[in-house]
């Protein structure tokens, strides 16, 4: 029973997480805060896989795999997601030195 | 543990989350996110899950928290000083209805399954074939290795998209310098890392090779050799290689072109990725060695970043 | 409860309160190096209690030196960070390099 | 051996090789055309249905890989489209040509990976290696989309991320309630209760994102318009097809039980939304790749509205097997053309275009065949496909289905006549001579291929229905080839 209910309170927490993710990746208006969301969206997945895997004394060792999976796939897309933010944001930043330079000349 | 404790827990969850979400203050919002996957990596731990605990908290928290933070602080370095436009009171408001709807509808699905370990059982009457004990490592890398297999080739994709996007000179250059520019603060930890490297070389040795028969395997050993690489290059005590170097190249195929050549090698007994039988583990150990090496080497580049011009390397590590 | 119990329970509340007692003085020190001082000098002390807790309850000396060089990296990690953090703060507070 | 694994493992192979090989990318290509080719005719030689778990370990805990009719026709075509894609693309990031460019070097490798992405997510049934499959898609996706413009890029990964994360979530649900993700198991197992209608939803809306159905499609038309020609050529012609896919294994197959007829028809009456706007909105372009990213969103259009046709008469899901074949070749025809007509034209726009039909007839004509499969006129394969899902549609009734299908072909008619009109007005462009023989024949070839796709209507059409799910098709397909070939004579 206790186990029944500590697997679907972690689940459940997950479910919410998803929710709280989403709601940022919507409202907040900067891809690093929408980078940061994804992955809070993500986390809540991984915790509802775990929570309803868990069994009386154990977890299952298939979803707990598969997490390790996501995790290294979220790190992956995250990191490139960074990388292209940072490119986005050189590019802006050279564009308004042009402007700023063709303005005085 | 007691359920009191999990729920405790669970609810330090939702507010370190909710916090990273909300809190005006981007650096604050990523800090707070660093604690969320700490904790988070605790209620793994209670789940019993001590292989995730690990993953989440080197990698989810750790890696992705120091990818978060050094993203913050080159844009703050260009002047971007990472805030939001507010929304509209309305929009938020119709927001939450949305994303509280699908929690709702989440929790109802939730709730109408009930908690259980499905396939433990059937993964252990699979285990002794292996020569393993720890079940998670025979998912990853028995029964389940062509996800992993493709999950590598994901993580060296990544760092092949990084590339891409270097700056006009950037290529084939090394990253933006991560070295501390205080000269006091460069001599403290590169001393430090110069104990720290060595150390996490052999920490990730261990935890692949213990993660046969216990928790650690090749992700969590490649992470702790990819956080001494990044402290060893805040100390200076290295140098980030160039894209183009050809030692480089081989370190970060290593471990994806070993698990295609064992993978392949089975085709000549029957299928792709099968193992002969009695080299099981030698041949899963050689496997997670190699990956070991690579995921640590490509996880640095990763939170490196992209090659930049020789002129801009050393301004970019504050 | 065993003798031994009694010393491992006394071992955590110690740890406990000097943990307690760095987090406050986090809260409530005024500037970066007091604050510095009160993280990094009490949470060692009162990790090194609890680390030595938890070798005495599995009793077991292979455990207990892997515990030993967890505190000891602990330590090390600390006193580098301690030393970055503290040269950041003044290089803010004193623009002169 | 089977080519079912190696048709996935071949490419990463090359993927490994083209990161060591420095110069020899040429060589590597050849080798890998001649693989992945070799690889592609074992693979239709299969009977349909064949199938085989990945290492030996058997279901539900290992990967289950299989040839049906869908994967049969698909995997040939990737490898027609990626291969002279290739070709063309090898003078575009020649090794010698831009030496110290980041994307030279980076292209390759990516290139491979997106080739092993797609034959991966066609040839597996299981839910969560296709979750792997579709990040390792985007990745390769969003990076060359990022060759073209970084902030388009930025917008796809985000809006990819998040779709991926809903189709994760079902995934979760599905894992957890009958404790497999294979579609196969699935099939047998699943029921009509919430948490599956629940997870069919998520993992619908994750996909539509991916495979970017009309309103999900914002990110599409920047991102394909902005990239590099052989780029769009890929993304255009293979990233989306994977979204669609997995969306078709699921409403037919896996999680059939919970697909109801009204979910069905949603998705359809989306398609037809799909279809209008992506052609209005292709009409009204300036610039020619932005009408050729729109066209792509109407061409997908026809991939959904096709769903609540599959159950019923007719041969519906032939017709939807086909028209992913013939739109996946003629798009990328179409851009790969598009890119050589935007070197030698003055600018990006349409009116730039003029004279370039003098000046570069054989890619003006690879155009003009490829407009004609996108179109539906016959005897191309986009024909073969129209006329398969109108004759479904009428069967069943349905005639808005019908009538918004050829209003569609009316509508790609304006749209793609235009740029063509303006290629043939005028003569003051000189003649360009092609930078190389190779770039001018892959549009070329690959238009041929979707033209001559047609009349290959009745074989390819038994083939698409040879391994058909269950819920697909009551009835054999008596003649087709016949119906297809009368009906084109009775229109021209």
């Amino acid at each position: 029973m206790e186990a029944l209910a500590t697997g679907h309170l972690f689940a459940l927490t997950g479910a919410v997480l998803v929710g709280l993710g989403l709601f940022g990746f919507i409202t907040l208006r900067h891809a690093l805060r929408q980078l940061l969301a994804v992955n809070v969206s993500g986390a809540g997945v991984f915790l509802m896989l775990g929570g309803l895997g868990r069994g009386a004394a154990t977890t299952d060792p298939f979803p707990q795999a598969l997490v390790i999976t996501g995790i290294v796939v979220a790190v992956a897309l995250t990191a490139f997601g960074a990388a292209l933010i940072l490119r986005q944001a050189e590019e802006d930043h050279a564009a308004k030195e042009d402007d700023e330079r063709g303005g005085k000349t | 543990m007691s359920l009191v404790f999990d729920l405790v827990l669970c609810l330090m969850i939702l507010g370190t989350a909710a916090a990273s979400l909300l809190m005006r203050s981007a650096l604050g919002g990523i800090v707070f996110f660093i604690a969320f996957g700490n904790l988070l990596g605790i209620a793994w731990l209670s789940l019993g899950a001590v292989n995730v605990a690990l993953a989440e908290i080197a990698i989810g928290a750790g890696v992705t928290g120091i990818l978060l933070i050094l993203a913050h602080a080159r844009l703050s370095a260009m002047g971007d000083p990472v805030e939001c436009e507010p929304t509209s009171p309305w929009m938020r408001a119709a927001v939450a209805v949305i994303c509280g709807g699908l929690i709702v509808l989440l929790s109802v699905a939730v709730l109408s399954i009930s908690p259980t370990d499905r396939m433990g059982a059937q993964i252990a009457t699979l285990m002794p074939a292996l020569g393993i004990e720890n079940p998670v490592t025979g998912v990853l890398l028995a029964f389940r290795a062509y996800d992993t297999l493709l999950e590598t080739f994901v993580l060296l994709g990544a760092l092949v998209a990084v590339w891409a996007i270097a700056p006009p000179g950037g290529w084939p250059q090394r990253p933006a310098s991560l070295a501390i520019a205080t000269p006091v603060s460069l001599t403290v930890i590169g001393t430090f890392s110069r104990v720290l490297l060595p150390a996490s070389l052999v920490m990730a040795a261990y935890l692949v090779w213990t993660g046969s028969d216990l928790p650690g395997g090749a992700f969590q050993g490649g992470t702790v050799l990819a956080g001494g690489i990044l402290v060893a290059a805040l100390g200076g005590a290295i140098a980030l290689p160039r894209a183009d170097d050809m030692r480089l190249r081989s370190v970060l195929v290593l471990g994806p072109a070993m698990f295609l050549g064992i993978g392949l090698g089975g085709i000549a007994l029957g299928r792709f990725l099968s193992y002969p039988v009695g080299l099981e583990k030698a041949l899963i150990v050689a496997i997670e060695y190699a990956l070991a090496l690579s995921i640590g080497a490509t996880l640095a580049l990763l939170v490196a970043g992209k090659p930049v011009p020789p002129a801009a390397v050393q301004e970019g590590g504050d | 409860m065993t003798g031994l119990e009694y010393a491992i329970a006394g071992l955590l509340f110690m740890g406990v309160f000097f943990y307690a007692a760095g987090s406050l003085g986090l809260l409530r020190f005024p500037d970066s190096a007091s604050r510095l001082h009160a993280l990094t000098k009490a949470d060692n002390v009162g990790l090194g209690l609890v680390a030595l807790a938890v070798a005495l309850h599995w009793g077991s000396v292979a455990v207990a030196a892997k515990i030993a060089i967890v505190w000891l990296f602990a330590i090390f990690t600390a006193g580098a960070t301690a030393q970055v953090l503290g040269q950041s703060s003044k290089d803010e507070t004193d623009p002169r390099p | 051996m089977s080519p079912l694994d190696l048709l996935v493992v071949a490419p990463l192979v090359f993927m490994v090789l083209s990161l060591l090989a420095g110069g020899w990318q040429r060589s590597l290509l050849a080798l890998a055309i001649a693989t992945m080719a070799a690889l592609s005719v074992w693979l239709m030689t299969l009977d349909p249905g064949t199938a085989h778990v990945v290492g030996g370990w058997e279901l539900p805990l290992g990967v289950l890989l299989r040839a049906d009719g869908l994967a049969q026709m698909l995997v040939p075509a990737v490898t027609l489209t990626a291969g002279l894609t290739g070709l063309y693309a090898l003078h575009q990031f020649a090794p010698e040509s831009h030496a110290s460019n980041a994307q030279t070097a980076a292209f390759w490798p990516l290139y491979y990976l997106m080739w092993s992405a797609a034959n991966a997510a066609f040839l597996t049934t299981d839910l969560f290696n296709l979750y792997v499959t579709l990040e390792m898609a985007s990745i390769a996706a969003v990076a060359m989309a990022a060759m073209g413009s970084v902030r388009a890029a930025l917008r796809y990964l985000l809006i990819a991320l998040l779709g991926s994360i809903f189709y994760l979530l079902g995934v979760a649900l599905i894992l957890s309630r009958y404790g497999t993700v294979d579609v196969t198991l699935l099939a047998g197992m699943a029921e009509a209760d919430f948490a599956t209608a629940l997870a069919l939803a998520l993992m619908t809306g994750g996909l539509l994102v991916k495979a970017a159905l009309f309103p999900l499609h914002g990110w599409l038309p920047p991102a394909h318009a902005a990239a590099p020609a052989p780029a769009s050529a890929l993304l255009s012609g293979l990233v989306v097809k994977i979204g669609f896919v997995i969306t078709v294994r699921l409403w037919f197959e896996g999680l059939a039980a919970a697909a109801t007829p009204a979910g069905l028809h949603v998705l359809g009456g989306i398609g037809a939304l799909a279809i209008l706007f992506g052609s209005l909105q292709a009409i009204r372009q300036e610039s020619l790749k932005a009408l050729v990213a729109y066209s792509t969103v109407a061409q997908i259009g026809y991939l959904f509205l096709a769903f609540p046709l599959i159950a019923g008469a007719g041969h519906a899901w032939a017709g939807l097997s086909f028209h992913a074949v013939a739109h996946m070749i003629a798009k990328a025809a179409m851009f790969l053309a598009a890119g050589l007509m935007l070197k030698a034209a003055a600018g990006p726009r349409i009116a730039d275009l003029a004279g370039l039909a003098r000046a570069m007839p054989l890619t003006v004509t690879a155009f003009g065949l490829a407009a004609v499969s996108l179109m539906g006129l016959p005897p191309s394969g986009g024909f073969s496909a129209k006329f398969l899902l109108v004759d479904a549609a009428l069967r069943q009734g349905q005639a808005i289905h019908a009538a918004v299908m050829l209003i569609g072909g009316l509508l790609a008619a304006v749209y793609l006549f235009r740029p063509l009109a303006v290629a043939f007005s005028g003569s003051e462009t000189p003649v360009v001579p092609p930078k190389a023989p190779s770039m001018v024949a892959a549009p070329l070839a690959l238009a041929l291929a979707a033209l001559l796709l047609g009349f290959a209507g009745g074989p390819l059409a038994d083939l698409a229905t040879g391994g058909a799910p269950a819920t697909v098709a009551p009835e054999p397909l008596p003649a087709l080839e016949d119906t297809v070939e009368t009906a084109s004579e009775d229109e021209q």
